[in-house]
């Protein structure tokens, strides 16, 4: 393999490893704080994407404005979902909890067939995202930049906020023990709401990234990416912000790479990534940088 | 000395969690057939302790001898085969399981009979799980739990839960039994039920008992030598007469106060 | 009993759902042009399948013995069909299949027919075209291996390709759902093929071209008749420009329409103004139209009578061309191509496949 | 300054208090004794906010003055409206460290200078603690839990503290030293409610105290009365 | 007559009754209404199966779709003849020895199972190490590298174009034979002292371990058990729809279990044939939404996607309301009825 088309490979792979980044953050926050697969949150991403979709395909409105009103749009989503489907099962084992996630992610996703119907539709990308750049061979979209960039202001946001503020403070309170928490003076159902908040506008961050790189949206676009990321989350530690990120790009990274060495097993590219999941998991259970936690006998 | 000989021995027994030294070079020989204490200031390593002999830990450092067998490393359910039973501080009971439940969970230890013979009519099968449910309520009669056999083990009030754990580390057949502030959370009065109530099951069911605690009047009254660890070092040892009196265990752990009330 | 009822499944919701919608309009409208046959009313009873092979081979079930429907059509995706079809064979209900193209579907069954081609017939179409027209001599494949459709479609356009003697410098795969294919395409860009034919879905082929572009890919770039939808262009812009794909003669597009077709594509446009037809819709209606024929030659609205008629099905003019079934229950069509120019689907002819 | 009247509480089909008043008067130290199941724990956590189906009234009369049933409002309020505790089972979080732990008690105070000089006090109080301000809850010994979980209900300046069972699994001489703290807060002019397996000791720093008895109150009385009380001296202190 | 032979009495009439009902039904219900019962007892195979992991042991196990997905191959090759076979792999041929092996149905459905469950054992020994949700995501993993695995194997598997025709052994004696073997060892297996334990190890590890329980064993040995019989299920399943691909055995098809188990009861068998008993009708008799109704001269067109909505939004409801399932962790049996039926009797 060439040089050139080795730094070709890794733009490709920096680039869809930061997406998976960036949809992974938003599980790994929920899960952080609720010990809840948040199965809506690929969902989310997928409002995101149509919101926008609409906003700048249909009513024509300017792409920043878009933006930011796919984003109120969906954070005010995940609120309520948070709030019908998931406050009433607070004190209710877990598993409960998981699978009204479940429930309604379908519930979205199949609202979204009805509503959007199953047709895949276009998005339009900003001229200056797309414009190829070429440096010496290697032919790099500017989007490639933007992706990274965006991911990792987010994260430092982020760790702001969970490590150096009160509500953070709350937040990693609650995931433990959400009766002691309530004991402190903390507003749970504020602070959860808050994080759903979070969670979803990043998760409309990523459907819009997400469609101007691949600029073809459905109601079930965040399944498959949805459940990656997930897979990212986990390999990095899930309930780590750093660590969503680091798994990320380390999936993205597999996915290319296993192509590029071992063009003969690309078939076999979900295998790999997976494979290498059990082997990280075997040798550290709780991720790559996930927090041990034994409990004290 | 004339001891008889003993059934439980540490020697250098150290355990580290990153920096902190929780127990450092412990040793103890626990005599057959004694009740035995550990105490020592909160955080001082009794309960680390009671996590390296019963396999939870495995010791930084030093050697677990029990019946002279080398039980260091062993993992917890294998100490458990070999004889060695134990209670939580904090009570870890099946909960979702009956009272009588979790007594034979006790006993599947000794079981023979093998996982693949439960769909078939074994005879052997069906007797043993005749015998262990026997067995168990016995167990609950002698702990006067036996009208609570069916309840669901969460239900029982505090006190009951301990005994319940008690009954439950009995069923593994154990010849040595470590309790971990059985006396926590019970009244003065309960309090002297339990002493009596170790003792019983100590003869009964010839048992050697390590016990932490920090309440005195169950230490004094039915422990016959001590052994106090401060930030993990030992140090003192006696019987309960020499240890209220030793200065260094005042100092550290019992207060001038205890003193003048004893 | 006063109507004649016509059971349909397709996938409706689901993976599948945008060809499933389409071929459901396009029953829809040939249903309301042909309201009637042997003098009764024809009652369409609609059954999604969800994309899902339990549910597809359920749906066809309850068609059977639930509504009591005395033939089926259906459906988009060769699996779906197979599932159902299964069914159906053991009851003994006819089905014309919409455009299930993989040989397995009708394969050793009475019951199943179709509307479509196959798929050896359409790889071999496209390798005759690739290297007949435009001289390629070097060929890349890019397979959703998950799909059955990619990876049938795939491997006979390799055995036709090889068969003429060219040349396969690569193969690459991807999995449904994947949307990043840049390490397979600089993988297929560095082997320098003439052309690279990629037997997708329209929405991933255009993603697939659009990478393509951005990577600079140079060679033409061919697919299926899965390619075949309006949306293909406002995706992909102009990385789809050239493209070319096989598929069924019929596309709004073309010059010299039969009849039948020119007044299809009118009526659709008054009962869809906001979409354009596109080959589906045109199959979903021919297949209505071939059930509709049957029945009436059959002179009965009885399955086994249907199912004979279906099978003596000869020159029946439709949308997408003159069908005749075959022995083999498929139906033989010319295949026609379609290229995009200038943004636009652009009918460019037919070839014959060089079996 | 608080005044409980006809609280039940129930759990499914067990009914664990059964219709009990009493009165906790503003700057005092009130005490609850009985023996295991008693219904002290359902008493507190009804008070706190933690129970939901509590029936009666828990009336609150605040620093300002005004007289509010705080029954069925939420923890989060009544911690705002100033009554902390210490719960059963301490109830640390594991993984945050001694001193976010203690942050988290001050969750509802905004002044920095104040919390910090708090924070000061509880290290002071609890040496122990300054020592392990960074290690993890979770990994504390029993007994350095519950110094924290005492430490912790007094960052958020509460003018009540309940305490549930404060010294269990406190050695000797800290049992002493958290009766000495109860002494001192209410020193401060906080009022103080307690609830302790150690009767003797509670008693002896209760200003008033009653006794339960399978979810009713079976005797009241000023702590050294109490003390005196024969029945009182055989069932609960031991003989 | 004391409470076991009176129970064992019961229970004989019971599979009676049963039997009679299944008569019936063949005799009188369509092939559909049969198909649904089938598609019930195969489901609360598959609930039973998951319920022994993650109900009674507490392993979050999502790898059913996997051991589904090994079930029904090893059973369809066994049973397809070799001709059909040499006609079905229309891309590679079949290798040597899948193009000859066969075995008749019910064999060939045991085997299957066994093969799930020597890969269940396989997986087992080193992820079991890993708690909770790790768990869980692990085997996800295991199941989808089974998947992309037999995606690839086109010698052996046929690839994505799967099998077809599968002879539909699969009738609804077959169904509920299985369903009811698989009762039987389960009630046989959980009721002995062996089910206390892995109730134990779900409830306190810690303390199971404590009680000289080797946990890790049990777990393997539950879990094994239940990949043995998510084969059989995958197996009867692959059967019964005929057809099978990789597709199929996508994780969502895990989730399903999954939701048919928790709506019935983690921890309770009873629920878990409930369970599949009320979410597989519930999924056949929404059907009708997506029907177009005509109420008077109206015509409402069916809407695609709104059985999925209405179905999501029933699932949401259960779980809302029943928190721990329909029936928790608790069970139905012959004593618990006669007790209700004697407290009913004494307050009239
Ligand atoms: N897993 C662990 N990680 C880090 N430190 C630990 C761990 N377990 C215990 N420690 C520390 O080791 C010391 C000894 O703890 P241990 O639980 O043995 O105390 P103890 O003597 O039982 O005290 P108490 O009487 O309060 O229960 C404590 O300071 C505790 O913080
Ligand atoms: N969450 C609960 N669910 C069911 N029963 C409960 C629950 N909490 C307490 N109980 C029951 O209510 C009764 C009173 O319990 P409570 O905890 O208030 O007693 P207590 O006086 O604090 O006892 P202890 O000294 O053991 O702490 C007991 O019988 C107990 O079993
Ligand atoms: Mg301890
Ligand atoms: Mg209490």
């Amino acid at each position: 393999m060439s040089l050139n088309m080795f730094i070709q490979h890794l733009f490709n792979a920096i680039t869809l490893g930061s997406l998976y980044g960036l949809i992974a953050i938003g599980y790994t926050m929920v899960y952080g704080i609720l010990r809840l697969i948040n199965f809506a949150h690929g969902d989310i991403f997928m409002l995101g994407a149509y919101f926008v979709f609409f906003s700048v395909s249909l009513a024509k409105l300017p792409w920043g404005i878009a933006v930011a009103l796919a984003v109120i749009l969906s954070t005010f989503c995940g609120i309520l979902v948070d709030r019908i489907a998931y406050r009433p099962l607070r004190n209710a084992p877990r598993i409960s909890a998981l699978i009204s996630a479940i429930g309604v992610s379908f519930f979205i996703e199949n609202l979204g067939l009805v509503v959007f119907t199953g047709l895949p539709r276009p998005v339009v990308q900003p001229a200056w995202l797309v414009k190829i750049i070429k440096v010496s061979g290697v032919r790099i979209l500017p989007l490639a930049i933007v992706v990274p960039v965006v991911t990792f202001s987010l994260v430092l946001g982020l760790l702001w906020i969970v490590y150096k503020t009160k509500p953070g403070l709350a937040m990693r309170a609650i995931s433990k023990d959400i009766e002691t928490t309530r004991l402190m003076g903390v507003s749970v159902d504020k602070v959860i709401a808050l994080t759903f908040a979070l969670g979803s506008a990043l998760a409309a961050a990523s459907g819009i990234m997400w469609a101007l790189r691949y600029p073809q949206i459905h109601p079930f676009m965040g399944v498959i990416p949805g459940f990656k990321a997930f897979i990212a989350a986990v390999f990095g530690g899930i309930g780590s912000i750093q660590g969503a990120v680091l798994g990320g790009m380390i999936l993205g990274i597999i996915e290319i790479m296993v192509v590029a060495f071992f063009p003969a097993l690309s078939g076999y590219r979900d295998a790999f990534a997976f494979i290498l999941l059990i082997v990280i998991l075997l040798i550290r259970p709780t991720g790559l940088m996930g927090e041990k936690l034994e409990d004290k006998i | 000395m004339n001891q008889p000989k003993a059934v439980l021995e540490t020697k250098g027994l150290t355990m580290c969690f990153g920096g902190l030294t929780a127990v450092n070079s412990f040793n103890m020989a626990v005599p057959k057939g004694s009740i035995v204490g550990l105490i020592g200031p909160n955080g001082a390593g009794k309960t680390t302790v009671f996590n390296m002999i019963t396999g939870f830990y495995k010791p930084t450092e030093g050697n677990i001898f029990f019946n002279e067998d080398n039980i260091t490393g062993f993992p917890p359910n294998k100490v458990c085969e070999s004889g060695i039973a134990r209670t939580f501080q904090n009570i870890r009971l099946f909960s979702n399981e009956t009272v009588l439940q979790n007594v034979m969970i006790g006993c599947h230890v000794r079981q023979k009979s093998k996982w693949w013979m439960a769909p078939f009519p074994v005879p052997s099968m069906i007797q043993e799980e005749k015998e262990i449910r026997e067995k168990s309520m016995k167990l609950l009669q002698s702990v006067s739990l036996a009208q609570d056999a069916n309840v669901l083990s969460s239900s029982l009030p505090y006190g009951a839960q301990r005994r319940l754990e008690i009954a439950r580390a009995l069923a593994t057949d154990p010849s040595f039994l470590l309790l971990d502030e059985p006396a926590a959370g019970m009244n003065p009065l309960e309090t002297v039920d339990l002493m009596s109530f170790i003792r019983r099951i100590r003869d009964e069911f010839n048992l050697t008992i390590l016990l932490i605690e920090h309440d005195m009047k169950v230490v004094m009254g039915i422990c016959e030598y001590i052994w106090v660890l401060d930030y993990g070092k030992l140090i003192a040892e006696g019987n309960p007469d020499e240890i209220q009196s030793n200065p260094r265990v005042i100092e550290a752990y019992l207060g001038e106060e205890y003193v003048k009330n004893a | 009993q006063d109507t004649i009822r016509i059971g349909v499944f397709l996938p409706l919701t689901g993976q599948n759902a945008f060809g499933g919608q389409l071929e459901l309009d396009g029953v829809r409208m040939a249903h309301e042009e042909v309201a009637e046959v042997l003098g009764k009313k024809v009652e369409l009873i609609v059954v999604d399948n969800k994309s899902d092979k339990v549910e597809s081979a359920n749906a066809v079930k309850r068609l059977i013995e639930k509504e009591k429907v005395v033939a089926i059509i259906g459906t988009y995706g060769s699996s779906l069909a197979m599932a159902g079809g299964e069914v159906a064979e053991k009851a003994g209900i006819p089905v014309m299949g919409t455009s299930c193209t993989n040989p397995l579907v009708t394969q050793g069954k009475k019951y199943y027919f179709r509307a479509c081609f196959i798929d050896p017939y359409q790889g071999a179409a496209a390798a005759t075209y690739a290297i007949r027209e435009l001289g390629a001599k070097k060929a890349a494949t890019l397979v959703d291996v998950s799909n059955d459709y990619s990876v049938g479609l795939a491997g006979f356009f390799k055995q036709s390709f090889l068969k003429l003697g060219a040349e396969i410098v690569a193969e690459l795969k991807y999995n449904t759902g994947d949307q990043d294919f840049t390490a397979q395409l600089t993988e297929i860009i560095s082997k320098k093929p003439d052309i690279m034919f990629i037997p997708s879905y329209f929405a991933e082929g255009a993603i697939i071209m659009k990478q393509a572009a951005e990577l600079g890919a140079e060679f033409k770039i061919m697919g299926g008749d899965a390619m075949d939808n309006p949306e293909i262009v406002a995706i992909g812009g102009e990385a789809v420009e050239g493209f070319m794909h096989t598929t069924f003669p019929y596309d709004p597009s073309m010059t010299d329409m039969n009849p039948l077709a020119k007044q299809f594509t009118e009526n659709w446009k008054k009962g869809h103004p906001d979409k354009d037809p596109n080959v589906n819709a045109a199959l979903g209606y021919d297949s209505y139209l071939l059930v509709i024929d049957a029945i009436k030659r059959a002179g009965a609205a009885e399955p086994e009578a249907i199912t004979k008629a279906m099978a003596e099905t000869k020159d029946f003019p439709g949308v997408t061309g003159n069908t005749t079934i075959n022995e083999t229950h498929d139906a033989e069509k010319e295949v026609g191509i379609v290229m995009i120019k200038d943004g636009k689907k652009t009918f460019i002819g037919t070839v014959k496949p060089e079996m | 300054m608080l005044k409980i009247e006809e609280l039940h509480v129930y759990y499914g089909g067990i009914h664990a208090v059964k219709g009990i008043s009493l009165h906790i008067p503003k700057g005092k130290i009130v005490t609850l004794i009985g023996a295991n199941g008693a219904g002290k724990s359902s008493t507190i956590r009804s008070i706190a906010g933690l129970v939901r189906s509590a029936k009666g009234k828990i009336l609150y009369t605040s620093n300002e003055g005004v007289e509010e049933n705080i029954l069925g409002k939420t923890p989060e309020f009544i911690v705002k409206k100033g009554i902390a505790m210490s719960p059963e089972g301490r109830r640390i979080l594991p993984h945050l460290t001694v001193e976010e732990n203690l942050l988290l008690g001050a969750y509802i105070r905004d002044d920095k200078e104040g919390i910090e000089k708090d924070m000061d006090h509880v290290y002071s109080l609890f040496p122990r603690l300054r020592e392990r301000a960074w290690q993890k809850g979770g990994t504390l010994s029993g007994g350095e839990q519950q110094m924290l979980a005492v430490g912790r209900a007094l960052m958020s300046r509460p003018d009540l503290v309940m305490m549930d069972e404060p010294s269990l699994g406190l050695a000797p001489m800290l049992v002493k030293e958290v009766f000495d703290i109860i002494r001192e807060i209410n020193a401060q002019g906080k009022t103080v409610l307690l609830v302790e397996q150690n009767a003797f000791a509670a008693l002896k720093v209760a200003h008033h105290a009653y006794i339960l008895e399978v979810g009713s109150i079976v005797l009241s009385g000023p702590g050294e009365d109490l003390l005196k009380n024969p029945r009182v001296k055989e069932a609960y202190l031991g003989g | 007559m004391d409470k076991k032979t009176r129970n064992f009495i019961l229970n004989l009439c019971g599979i009676g009754v049963l039997g009679l009902f299944l008569y019936w039904a063949q005799g009188n219900l369509d092939g559909y209404k049969i198909q649904v019962l089938n598609l019930v007892a195969v489901n609360a195979i598959l609930a039973l199966s998951l319920n022994l992991i993650y109900g009674f042991t507490g392993m979050f196990s999502l790898g059913h779709a996997g051991f589904m997905a090994i079930g029904a191959y090893v059973c369809a090759i066994l049973i397809l003849s070799p001709a059909q076979k040499q006609a079905l792999w229309i891309l590679e041929p079949i290798i040597w020895p899948f193009s000859v092996i066969g075995a008749p149905f019910v064999v060939a459905v045991f085997i299957g199972g066994l093969i799930a469950s020597f890969f269940g054992l396989l997986i087992a020994i080193p992820v079991l190490r890993l708690g909770g949700d790790y768990l869980g995501i692990a085997t996800l993993g295991f199941a989808e590298i089974i998947r992309v695995v037999l995606t690839n194997l086109t010698p052996i598997t046929n690839g994505a174009l799967g099998i077809k025709g599968i002879p539909s052994y699969a009738n609804i004696w077959w169904n509920y034979g299985w369903l009811l073997f698989t009762l039987y060892f389960m009630v046989k297996f959980l009721n002995s002292n062996f089910g206390n334990v892995l109730k134990a190890i779900r409830d306190d590890e810690i303390a199971a371990k404590n009680m000289g329980i080797d946990t890790f064993r049990y777990r393997v040995i539950s879990f094994t058990i239940g990949a043995f019989f998510a084969g059989i299920g995958g197996a009867l399943m692959g059967s019964l729809i005929t057809t099978i691909d990789p597709k199929m055995f996508i994780f969502l098809l895990t989730f399903n279990v999954l939701m048919i188990t928790v709506a019935g009861g983690l921890g309770s068998l009873s629920g878990s044939i409930l369970g599949s008993f009320i979410i597989t009708i519930l999924l056949e008799w929404l059907r009708f939404v997506e029907n177009p109704l005509t109420i008077g001269s109206f015509e409402i067109p069916g809407i695609p996607g709104m059985r999925m909505v209405i179905f999501s939004l029933a699932l949401i409801f259960i779980i809302l309301f029943r928190r721990e399932g329909i029936m928790g962790m608790r069970e139905i049996t012959w004593d618990g009825i006669f007790a209700r039926f004697n407290k009913g009797g004494k307050t009239e």
